[in-house]
């Protein structure tokens, strides 16, 4: 006997945790756009797809997000900080893979220096992820050791019944917990069956391109050349990343206030590196393409031992040349040993 | 009663034409609405259509582009070019829902210090009819904002 | 004989005789429907060249890399008669040596590929010509009048939920052949004229940049618009732009090779309508 | 209506400002000292004065910044007098005004730049264009201090309307007499070359620097050759061609000389009316020339003139007075211009000097002069004031009374303009002593009858209706530009007026001087003129040209535009904009001489600084010095 959440009671629960502080974000079809985005009931939900275009991480790490105030004075600047609103927030359906992307990003944050912006929102959210039961060509989380019901970054795992009558309800961490037992009336003991998770094919293997990766001698390979040759610079695969966190501080403003901000950047920009002096030590596409594989292959997993990759593959989704992570690392993985 | 809205307009003027008519309007003691700041440019062909968007950002309730009139200009044809400039980011701003009504464009000579002076009362009244253009300005009050959740 | 199998011998026979060093075209992508640029560089690799209704990307940009051509050598390209009027833009703006650039010409019709006989852009005059007399797209037209019936504040609002959505990753240039500045407008920060952060004011100005700066250039070729993750309909603003173009200019981007900028040239008597 | 206490307060609280303070004339000797204390002592490195226009002392802060030891371009002036304390009347509003234009110059003089004049070498050879009075005057003046001239006309004499008139005011001296003598002295001067039937195709260049390709019109008469003996104007078969010079009242034959005393005395050949142009048959002319120069086979020919400055003296043009039908003009031989009047009263006129009407040739009786027939009549003529025509209207009556003793006339006039030295004494004379009638009004019509010109008209003085039956109309009609003014100041650069007349720079202060730099204007090209104030305007521009020819460099304000290497793309788009031609492609190479890049590169010693190659300039390549992006973005962000 599980705990089952049917879908007709969703509203109930949606009710129930709004009621208790939560703004309940889930993923919607807007604007011609799937994305998480506030939700009031579950008719704006759009839970029948793969993933949503933009992930999850939009909601911690802000495209762009304010950072400092400053009002400037004769003699001196004012300065004001801004920090996310205390606000708890409960994300509806997420995948693992961009739950999982939280989790490996939290390492990031957390490291040297505990980024405050990213950890309120963390610690003021709780994740509530729907294991995939379908997948397309692009989906990879089982090639990053993941898997389409990995709990990763999740607080609740909800598995879609195979009946389709609504999903089994797995709590996963306190704060999952305690979000269940608040609506623990609208949940149902039952013992339908589980649907069998989507199967996603493993498309290369990870740690053999992680030890060549780890090789110096791959660092000038003619490889990178050629799996970049049609790589046109953009930033898209690095947006829609759940893991990429690189970013740039601006400030805005005119001359008597502005506002310090802290900007996504793309190691794709040939701007990205680019000195003032005019020198670029990444000037061709090609090393820009090798320091965001390295970076989440390598560095990324030297450092915290876990790829900077959640396998959820809208790198090559939506790129415009129909690039992407995984079409590199199979020729990695393909090489001769 | 409260006050009337009074309109921030910037204007771009070039300073063979437009800005010696201000001057003469001001020599010549003809009064006109005090909403109008000027940027003074040697000529509306060095006239940007990013002035334009600085100014919205900057809080403009409208904009107001001026210089020679056709084959006036100091420059010989800085006004023609700036002309098709104006033609085609009119029709832009436009089209992206930033009112042409809002953004001016005038051909006043360093002779018409009275058009000049009449240009701009019939621009800030037309402005400030149209009151301030909210729209535009709350895209700034937004980024001073949170924009998540 | 089918188009692909005969440009594929086409390819071979120019790769093999030195005639160009490179044919830049259409090969198997991530999934059956996907169609991805190739480079090819040898005969053997031509058999990779695809060529079917899903080969709608224009590759001129391709083109435009420095180095590509400077050591004088031919290069090969797959082009719709979107892509040669990019070469003709290309070629009046100084960025490729239309001698360089040979052509495969196709297009595509009711999702049939036919041939486009010529090899050099010049060779493809009379089929641009028919092409401005055929005028703009009604298809996008009937999609921008939706939008020119609204008032402007309703345009403003639809602009603005959809200017919301972008992410600043630039994919819209990137992809467009047009966009070949070694240094884009919104990476100038000295002054910061375009607010580079992604959110909608920033995003508003950028796309109004970026539009006014395809006037007259744009061949609707649709590259920006697929491009776009967030899917803002890039074409509807680009298309406005080529019709003002047209209308108050006659000015049909990419017609010859030796086609003045819109935005660089006049007529006394430009329409000024608009002028108080 | 500006509150300066409050402005210097508001202003003094900006982030970077260090001294904000008042003074009552800024302008003045003082309130420079002033300025120029508080540079030396505060070390500023940028002023901004807040008060008139910077059109009007720019130049004078400049300078006190610069004897202050502070670059001259790190000035900016807020204009808070022409646009906004004279022309508001709520103090609050004017005075914020005040404080957000005061501060936008502040940050824009924050990034304003030490600037250093641009130097440019000067031709010091200058090209007259028309040879008119004015024209010649220019030339002679510029010529007889030392420096080469080019004379242009496009005409087969030099000589212009002057030529044609009889006697001039206010002192009554023949006008050929005064003239030739000087067309004479032009075409000997030793440093002129004087160029007839040559027309200025094109003007290229800068300053200093102008290169203008001329046309001279074939002859089919050797210049070097022929002695002006006139044997072949004799001899052409053709006489019946109405003369120009002589308005219409005389005839002249297809190879000729405009004018007995043309200067150079060569005749020309009228292609188009030419016997052997059109059938290949006559060649009298050849056949008489006993030096044989007459060259049928004569092209026109090209040449191009490098100067360093020019002086415009087109003249003008009589307004067409077809649009008076009401006076008859074309319709009755006998309602003639004034310029007619003149070739009658000419004594190297078509009937000696003699006044006979053109219909019958009788001595008229009774003449009637109409004055403003088309100056200041904003409905069917011009609205401004021909300016001489008071003055020749008042001379014809004159020299009417001298030569017809019995004759009586009228003179319907509006205003009698005599302003100018000797002229209204002698209007008075004209009154008094030649009984000239002056009636002041309009005249509504002329018309025939019973071989009478009936010319009826209104006394507004009397206010009663006038009928005068006249043997002889005199309209004293409008002085308009060249009827291809416009066409010719497009084509070198300068800018006209709704009429045509050219622009000066300023209408007070700089009346010679065009907007484009090295170009002068002379004479009724620029507005309609008597003959002392063109020989006094043809003086002034040969002042201005000999001032910049005083010099080998000239040092020139340094708003020009400038590339950045690094970021052009090469597109040419600038090149194509600009008006100025002031942009070439430059390659970048490296050491080994491999190009690199090719990008856009401006000449600042032709670029004018219009700014509009930055304006097109998609990858932002192009800045305009003084009027940068960086200003101009503070600016607007500091309003």
């Amino acid at each position: 006997m599980t705990r089952i959440l049917l879908h007709d009671r969703l509203d109930d629960c949606l009710a129930a945790w709004r009621s208790s502080g939560f703004r309940v974000l889930a993923p919607t079809r807007r604007d011609d756009l799937t994305r998480f985005d506030e939700v009031q009931g579950a008719a704006e939900m759009a839970l029948d797809i793969i993933m949503p275009e933009r992930t999850i991480k939009d909601h911690f790490f802000l495209q762009t997000e304010p950072m400092i105030r400053y009002r400037i004075k004769k003699q001196e600047i004012d300065t004001e900080e801004m920090l996310p609103p205390e606000q708890k927030r409960l994300f509806f359906g997420v995948r693992p893979c961009d739950a999982s992307g939280l989790a490996i990003d939290d390492q990031l944050f957390g490291w040297d220096y505990k980024d405050a912006y990213w950890f309120q929102r963390r610690e003021n959210s709780v994740i509530v992820t729907i294991a995939c039961t379908k997948a397309d060509d692009f989906c990879m989380c089982t090639s990053v050791q993941l898997s389409p019901d990995s709990t990763k970054g999740s607080d609740v795992m909800l598995h879609p019944l195979k009946d389709g009558r609504g999903w089994q309800v797995v709590t996963l961490t306190d704060r999952g917990k305690s979000l269940v037992d608040g609506i623990a009336s609208i949940l149902q003991e039952d013992a339908a069956a589980a649907a069998p998770t989507a199967s996603v094919p493993v498309k290369f293997d990870v740690d053999k391109v992680a030890s060549w990766l780890a090789d110096p001698a791959s660092f000038e390979s003619h490889l990178w050349k050629e799996v970049s040759q049609r790589c046109i610079g953009c930033g898209s695969c690095t947006f829609l990343c759940p893991t990429c966190h690189c970013f740039d501080i601006q400030d805005e403003g005119d001359t008597y206030s502005g506002i310090r901000r802290k900007n996504w950047d793309s190691c794709s920009f040939a701007m990205f590196t680019m000195h003032t002096s005019g020198h670029n030590p990444r000037n061709t596409q090609s090393t820009r393409w090798r320091q965001r594989i390295m970076h989440k292959f390598n560095y990324y997993r030297g450092k915290f031992d876990v790829n900077s990759c959640s396998g959820c593959g809208r790198c090559t989704r939506q790129c415009p040349v129909d690039m992407g992570i995984t079409e590199t690392l199979q020729v990695i993985s393909n090489l001769p040993r | 009663m409260s006050e009337p809205f009074e309109p921030k307009i910037v204007a771009f003027v070039c300073t063979y034409c437009t800005y010696a008519g201000a001057d003469l309007a001001g020599t010549s003691r003809i009064k006109y609405a005090p909403n109008v700041r000027i940027v003074r440019l040697p000529c509306t062909g060095r006239i940007s259509p990013m002035f334009i968007l600085k100014a919205l950002q900057k809080g403009a309730d409208g904009v107001l582009v001026s210089g020679c009139h056709p084959g006036d200009c100091h420059f010989a044809q800085g006004n023609y070019h700036a002309r098709r400039r104006w033609t085609v980011f009119r029709s832009l701003l436009s089209f992206t829902g930033i009112p042409e009504e809002r953004i001016k464009f005038s051909w006043v000579s360093a002779a018409e210090g009275a058009k000049f002076a009449e240009l701009i009362n019939d621009v800030t009244e037309q402005i400030r009819d149209l009151g301030p253009f909210e729209q535009y300005q709350e895209l700034q009050k937004v980024i001073e904002t949170q924009s998540s959740y | 004989m089918g188009i692909q199998e005969q440009y594929r011998i086409e390819a071979a026979e120019l790769l093999s005789s030195g005639a160009v060093k490179l044919v830049i075209g259409y090969g198997q992508g991530s999934t059956p429907d996907r169609r991805r640029p190739v480079f090819i560089r040898s005969a053997e690799e031509s058999k990779q060249l695809l060529l079917d209704s899903y080969c709608v990307a224009n590759l001129s940009g391709y083109l435009v890399p420095e180095g590509l051509l400077s050591d004088g050598k031919s290069v090969g390209v797959f082009l719709k008669p979107d892509g040669i009027r990019s070469v003709n833009i290309l070629t009046a703006e100084a960025q490729v040596n239309p001698d360089q650039v040979v052509i495969f010409g196709f297009d595509i019709e009711n999702g049939n590929t036919k041939p486009l006989s010529g090899r050099k852009a010049i060779d493809f005059a009379p089929l641009i010509e028919s092409m401005k007399s055929t005028g703009l797209s009604p298809e996008l037209q009937h999609e921008a009048d939706r939008l020119e019936q609204m008032s402007a504040s309703e345009r403003f609002e639809y602009w603005k939920a959809q200017f919301a959505k972008c992410i600043k990753c630039y994919a819209c240039r990137q992809v467009c052949p047009m966009c070949y500045c070694r240094r884009c407008i919104v990476d100038v920060n000295q002054p910061q004229w375009v607010n580079t952060s992604s959110h909608t004011l920033g995003n508003f100005e950028w796309n109004i940049v970026r539009a006014f700066h395809l006037a007259g250039r744009c061949v609707a070729c649709g590259g920006c618009d697929r491009a776009c993750p967030v899917n803002i309909p890039l074409r509807l603003i680009n298309h406005r732009m080529s019709k003002e173009a047209l209308d108050a200019f006659d000015h049909f981007a990419g017609e010859s090779a030796d086609q003045k900028p819109v935005l660089a040239t006049f007529r006394q008597d430009d329409p000024e309508t608009f002028i108080l | 209506m500006v509150d300066t206490g409050k402005l210097v307060s508001a202003i003094a609280e900006h982030p970077g400002v260090t001294i904000s303070s008042e003074y009552k004339y800024f302008c003045s000797d003082p309130g420079q000292e002033t300025v120029k204390k508080a540079i030396r002592e505060n070390n500023l490195t940028g002023v901004v004065v807040a008060a008139c226009s910077p059109r009007m002392h720019e130049q004078t802060f400049r300078k006190a910044c610069a004897e202050a030891g502070l670059n001259p371009y790190m000035l900016e002036l807020a204009n808070i007098r022409e646009q906004c304390s004279w022309v508001h009347t709520d103090k609050l509003q004017a005075t914020e005004k005040a404080i957000e234009i005061t501060r936008s110059l502040v940050e824009k003089v924050k990034r304003n730049n030490d600037l250093q004049p641009i130097s440019v070498p000067v031709t010091r050879r200058a090209m007259v264009i028309g040879g008119g009075i004015a024209g010649v005057q220019a030339a002679l003046d510029i010529a007889s201090a030392g420096r080469e001239v080019v004379l242009i006309e496009r005409e087969p004499s030099i000589g212009g309307h002057m030529a044609q008139l009889s006697e001039t005011f206010p002192t009554l001296d023949c006008s050929q007499c005064i003239l030739t003598p000087r067309m004479v002295e032009a075409v000997q001067h030793p440093n002129i070359t004087v160029m007839t039937y040559t027309e200025v195709e094109e003007v290229d260049g800068y300053i200093g620097n102008f290169t203008v390709r001329v046309r001279q019109k074939a002859r089919y008469v050797d210049m070097n050759k022929c002695t002006g003996c006139g044997d072949c104007i004799q001899k052409c078969p053709v006489k019946k061609i109405p003369s120009e010079f002589e308005c219409g009242l005389g005839n002249r034959t297809a190879i000729y000389t405009p004018f007995a005393q043309a200067v150079p005395n060569v005749p020309v050949i009228d292609r188009d009316r030419c016997t052997y142009f059109k059938n290949g048959k006559c060649a009298i002319c050849k056949k008489t020339c006993q030096i044989d120069s007459i060259d049928f086979d004569q092209q026109d020919k090209i040449e191009t003139i490098e100067v360093g400055a020019i002086v415009v003296a087109t003249g003008f043009q009589v307004q067409n007075t077809a649009l008076y039908g009401e006076y008859g003009y074309g319709r009755y031989k006998d309602v003639i211009t004034g310029l007619h009047f003149e070739r009658l009263a000419s004594a190297s006129g078509p009937t000696a000097g003699k006044i006979l009407r053109p219909s019958d040739g009788k001595a008229p009786e009774t003449v009637v002069f109409i004055q403003c027939a088309g100056s200041r009549d904003a409905a069917k003529g011009v609205k401004y004031c021909s300016k001489i025509c008071c003055m020749y209207t008042a001379k014809h009556a004159m020299l009417y009374a001298h030569k017809v003793h019995h004759g009586n006339s009228q003179i319907f006039y509006m205003d009698i303009r005599a302003a100018g030295k000797g002229y209204d004494e002698f209007t008075r004379r004209a009154i008094e002593e030649d009984h000239a009638g002056y009636i002041r009004g309009r005249v509504s019509k002329v018309y025939e009858e019973n071989g009478k010109l009936i010319v009826r008209g209104v006394d507004t003085l009397l206010g009663r209706p006038v009928e005068v039956a006249a043997d002889m109309v005199v309209l004293a009609t409008a002085m308009v530009p060249q009827p291809d003014a416009k066409e010719f100041a497009k084509r070198i650069g300068i800018g006209y007026d709704e009429y045509g007349f050219y622009n000066e720079a300023h209408l007070k202060l700089r009346p010679v001087e065009t907007a484009t730099a090295g170009i002068y204007l002379a004479g009724a090209c620029q507005s309609p003129k008597d003959i002392p104030d063109s020989v006094a305007q043809a003086s002034a521009t040969a002042a201005k040209v000999l001032g910049l020819f005083s010099k080998e460099r000239l040092e020139r304000e340094p708003v020009v535009a400038s590339v950045s290497d690094a970021t052009c793309a090469g597109c040419w788009g600038c090149v194509v904009a600009c008006p100025y031609n002031a942009i070439d492609r430059r390659d970048i190479t490296d050491r080994s001489g491999k190009l690199i890049k090719r990008v856009a590169s401006v000449n600042p010693g032709l670029c004018q600084g219009c700014g509009t190659c930055v304006t097109f300039c998609r990858s932002n390549s192009i800045d305009l010095a003084g009027f940068t992006e960086k200003q101009i973005f503070a600016e607007v962000m500091g309003l």
